[in-house]
């Protein structure tokens, strides 16, 4: 066990798959030398080689596109795209080959590889570095869509992503990068992929999350708690496929949901998880379930992102109301 | 890349000065006799005999689909030479990934006009290639495929093997940025690529001239670093040896190399298409005087080797591309099953889901009829 | 009035509209010579010359990306993109450009262009040929994404979408280019964006569909009605903005709703749909609002679309479940 | 393009051969007497004034970002000449469609201290450019903003206007696809567009060697069939030279150029950047050498047209810029209706109602408070 920021979780996943599998190249723009802007690949290229783990030109569809040649040929690649904002180069070739090269060949050839990505908001950034594009990637059959909400989880769903044998979208909640610290096995380990967990139990309504917004969360519950109300709290982890037993068990319980995201309401995991709470538990619900989301703007600039981003008061402000429906 | 490292076929036909690579004329005269490749009589029969398998399935796609059999087809009438003299250098460890109109080198590869049939009639088993070794199924989208090849060609290195990857794309595909971003990749990383351009002068209706104003296709690759050779690609011989040339080059680690192959598309688009709409009777005549297979076949019969009862051929091919698509036809099942479970490796229940609920309304209809 | 195909009323609008204004320039992959694929911009070149309509070389991302240039130095471009399927390498453009100059200058540089392109299934077609991507554009703000179901609606909202200050994503369901003839006016006259059309009304349950699946939906209708149940079929037309007014009267009136749309059904209007019920009719509500989408797969090839493609009777099945549940 | 049309020295200095054009060394020498560009003392002076200007802006704006007063800020420290050479030949009707590292060309645009701070204090009303004509907003997205020139360009030419666009990429960017579609529609529209390849020898870690195969990057040209050259871009004579030329060029109707302006990062790709991991101290120092201020003011010295005192000059600058910042901080207001109001001309009910529901939100806010 080691203290681990994000950070170091995913960089030790990665460490730990370049050492047992030959087949595992990691690329893109600045993660060699550099070891990333945000410094995943630190010391991997050091430790592996500039043949396995390299800098690429600047251009997102070929890496995305190159990558899909490296896996249907055998190899494991995972690429690093620098920020949600210019995964959309690549958008083509996810969408058009890297989702469809195992349906299009009826198996004959699959698309074993991971892109990642830091997304978010909540760092001041530029404009193209605060989105979350998670529901466009969702919406694309034949991807897996990850989101990890501690070091722990990072850590092991990396695993998980790398040996899957579908492609994975994995996107990593930039705010926290480092924000958060825990103890984290040195070891080997995965979570499956697919499955959402249970942060906390309650019985008054159940909010669910993923990535930097768990934590905002927690704050809010805590306030809620202050109130008498009980939460209960889900973090996603996996946007597709989407945990819908999870999500049933619990509504079904509460009869109340929140969803809490930072991306653009407007048909996005908010709307999914609504459609789900309907079909999987309508006749459970007390109060209609609600979105507390982006809005459907550009994210602002470091000067407004305030009003964009969800605090704690504004997730337990709409979990009052909900409770008080 | 000093010029040295240039095979010469590449050193004297130097793509800026547009230079063209020639070895027969169109009356099938010989043009450079020191360029023509070593090939004994047998081969270059077998050679003639492929490209006349590829135009006959051809037609004969065009008239299924016509008989409304099949649906819309891309023939590649005009552009036999070039598929076939890449079919003869590719081998079984090669890679080929595909744009849409290089049939003639799926068949070297081992695809099945079964599973041509199969595709065009609307059924991805037609994608899976059962007894071909190292072929991607066929690009649509287009520029996509060559960042594959590209890929493909470090995995290759990566992994020291003896294996080259051949990969195509037409005029109009040079325009696209993954066009570029594939030869520049290509460029850094020097990998064992031999890209080919088969500029059959249209995108559709676009003539070449309205993509880009580059002097010529093949000098492109002075962006990216890479030997380009504009090559006469109706003439068999001149793409032989482009083949041969650009493989020694690939397999001796030098690299990556763009082959600009200068045809013309002698028939429709597709099958939707209409070309009268945009191009002139007298051009398509014109360009049908450089026919690759009048040619190969005006070069045997001067030197003597036309051995071929070509009517007789034809027929037996006719029979046997026929029983293939009688053989497509029959196998035209698909299951419902076939809609989702090749989406992942490891079916989601989300998909699993999707499907029950479909089957649910199917019990309700059958109830009901 | 004429007897008009949704070819030809495109067509007709932007004839008049290229009369009407000299800034208005139309290009894309065989637009002029050929008149496009579908023959949407036929007789155009020839009319207006090669410097107004005209083919450019074979890249959407630069097809898109000049047409911004152009929107902002005075012109107002309308380009084709030759397929739903061929959209994608534009995404970059569109989504981080075209739908953001406005925001990003402060009002300074807006984006008056139509992005248009034919989209869906039901035409026996090749692999990204087939696709229904409207959710993925719908969740890019800044962008207005409509899709008309009628030659009559199809003039009207081009006019509009030409004349819309803001970036028009004008999406033409294939399948009914030529399907339907009706009679549309020969003069100028534009329907305005963002408002769904009630295309008949109904007390029992609310049925939401556009483009193409409003033809399949009257059919159902007709199923229904013979089975005594009473109908509300609404044409969305405008996928952002959303009405909901208009949803919201209906369901509030009927208490039901069914979703009808091809594209892939998680993270799609399907789920937008559901949600905004739930927020605008939860109390209403006296069935689960429902989907009928397509799969979370890739549209299949002719011989399975079959299975994919959303028929009457199955629309009929789900209303009539709807109103029995 | 035959060779007749193009300008001399883009002849004399063909890409091909990787011919770089100089006017001045290192020294502030004259190398080429006939190059100079013909320009008084005084406009020599002045171009001095606005690079040392927008020196002493970059190093100002660095530690306000130090201090906290500021986000991540994109420095343009060495890189002055090529700006300030084209902000000298950029006409008012011209346009600006930069990327994020041409500072001295937005001054020279009309661009103000105050908005650069603005936009990088996170405010967008930093991009609206209000006493600035024809500028488009900072590109990030790489390689687009070519895409937008190159529109542009057809707009003028369509509408018969004598403007001329000025765009910008980085060495990295000319990987992106989007470079080579843009470049290549340049070319077959024939449009007034300048394209500058600022080649800094890094895409932030990457070295422009890691980049692309190509002997450099102007030669990347001959893909889409215009005129490249490349400059040293530390030379302010030599930039100008080509701006001058090109714009000639452009203006004339014959189409669209590109310059790669050979310079160099003489600091971090931004503030949060730290170039000692992925770059020598050496090498740094010998880029050093070619510093542009260095240059021209030993050139001045030399022809004894120096008459600058330095000191007081940045003294004054120094005050005028930190004038800007404050007004700037002071001008720090975002209302809330700035994240809904420029979305869309009309505002649609839906941005309304989230807009709406969040000042719900406030109320129930303040009521708590
Ligand atoms: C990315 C993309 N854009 C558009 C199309 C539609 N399309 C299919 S074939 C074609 C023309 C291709 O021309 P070319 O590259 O010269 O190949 P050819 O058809 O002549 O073999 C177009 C525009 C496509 N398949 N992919
Ligand atoms: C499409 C895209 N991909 C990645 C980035 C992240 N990024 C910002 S600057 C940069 C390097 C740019 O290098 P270069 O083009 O040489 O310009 P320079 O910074 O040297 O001026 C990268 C990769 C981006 N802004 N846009
Ligand atoms: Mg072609
Ligand atoms: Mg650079």
């Amino acid at each position: 066990m080691s203290a681990m920021t994000m950070v170091k979780a995913i960089n030790s996943a990665l460490d730990i798959k370049l050492k047992e599998d030959k087949n595992i190249v990691i690329y893109g723009e600045d993660v060699g030398v550099e070891g990333g802007v945000f410094r995943v690949t630190e010391g991997l290229q050091k430790k592996y080689g500039a043949e396995r783990v390299f800098d690429t030109p600047l251009a997102e569809s070929a890496i995305v596109g190159t990558a899909l040649g490296m896996a249907v040929s055998g190899l494991r690649p995972i690429v690093e795209l620098q920020f949600e904002g210019f995964t959309f180069p690549a958008f083509n070739q996810i969408l058009s080959n890297v989702a469809r090269m195992q349906n299009r060949s009826r198996g004959r050839y699959g698309a074993p590889l991971v892109i990642r990505f830091p997304y978010g908001g909540g760092v001041n950034a530029l404009e193209h570095h605060s989105d979350s594009p998670e529901a466009l990637f969702a919406h694309i059959p034949g991807l897996k869509v990850v989101i990890p909400s501690t070091p722990h989880d990072a850590k092991g769903m990396m695993i998980a992503a790398i040996e899957s044998n579908d492609p994975v979208i994995f996107m990593e909640p930039k705010r926290i990068y480092r924000a958060i610290k825990q103890e984290v096995s040195d070891e080997k380990f995965t979570i499956p992929l697919g499955k959402a967990r249970v942060v906390q139990e309650g019985s008054d309504v159940t909010v669910v999350a993923f990535g930097a917004m768990i934590r905002e969360c927690q704050k809010a519950i805590v306030m809620a708690e202050e109130s008498g109300i009980s939460v209960e709290l889900i973090d996603l982890r996996s946007i597709y496929p989407i945990d819908r037993e999870t999500i049933r068990n619990s509504v079904r319980k509460t009869g109340r949901m929140i969803v809490v995201a930072e991306a653009h309401q407007s048909f996005s995991v908010g709307s999914e998880l609504i459609a789900i709470a309907n079909e999987e538990a309508f006749l459970y619900l007390e109060a209609p379930p609600k979105r507390v989301m982006g809005y459907d703007t550009v994210v602002p600039l470091a000067q407004g992102e305030k009003y964009y981003i969800i605090s704690p008061d504004r997730i337990f402000y709409e979990i009052e109301k909900s409770v008080h429906f | 890349m000093t010029p040295n490292d240039l095979p010469e076929i590449f050193r004297d036909h130097n793509p800026l000065e547009d230079k063209m690579l020639q070895v027969i004329d169109n009356e099938g005269n010989i043009i450079s006799g020191e360029l023509m490749p070593q090939l004994d009589d047998n081969t270059i029969i077998d050679a003639y005999q492929k490209m006349l398998y590829e135009r006959t399935a051809d037609e004969m796609a065009i008239s299924f689909q016509r008989q409304g059999r099949m649906y819309t087809y891309t023939p590649n009438l005009g552009q036999e030479a070039i598929h076939i003299a890449a079919g003869m250098n590719i081998r079984k460890e090669d890679w080929l990934v595909p744009a849409f109109r290089e049939m003639g080198t799926l068949l070297a590869k081992g695809v099945t006009m079964k599973e041509m049939f199969l595709f065009y009639n609307g059924n991805e088993h037609g994608s899976s290639f059962q007894n071909a070794h190292h072929v991607l199924p066929i690009a649509i989208s287009i520029g996509t495929q060559l960042q594959h090849a590209t890929g493909i060609g470090y995995s290759v290195k990566y992994r020291k093997k003896d294996e080259t990857v051949f990969t195509f794309i037409g005029d109009g595909g040079t325009s696209e940025g993954d066009f570029s971003e594939a030869l520049n990749f290509a460029g850094v990383w020097q990998v064992p690529v031999i890209f080919t351009v088969q500029n059959n002068q249209y995108a559709i209706s676009v003539p070449v001239k309205a993509q880009t104003n580059s002097v010529n296709l093949a000098v492109k690759s002075v962006a990216f670093g890479i030997p380009g050779i504009k090559v006469d690609g109706n003439d068999f011989f001149a793409m032989y040896l482009a083949y041969q040339t650009a493989s020694e080059y690939a397999r001796s680690g030098r690299g990556a190399v763009l082959i600009e192959a200068l045809t013309y598309r002698l028939g429709a688009h597709t099958t939707s298409d209409d070309p009268t709409k945009y191009r002139k009777k007298e051009e398509e005549e014109l360009w049908g005087l450089t026919d690759p297979l009048v040619r190969l076949k005006r070069y045997m019969e001067r030197s003597g080797i036309w051995q071929i009862d070509e009517e007789t051929l034809k027929d037996t091919y006719r029979q046997e591309i026929e029983q293939q698509f009688l053989d497509a036809e029959k196998s035209k099942t698909y299951p419902l099953d076939d809609v989702f479970a090749y989406m992942y490796t490891d079916m989601p229940d989300e998909l699993r889901r999707q499907k029950a609920e479909y089957e649910q309304f199917l019990s309700w209809k059958e109830t009901r009829e």
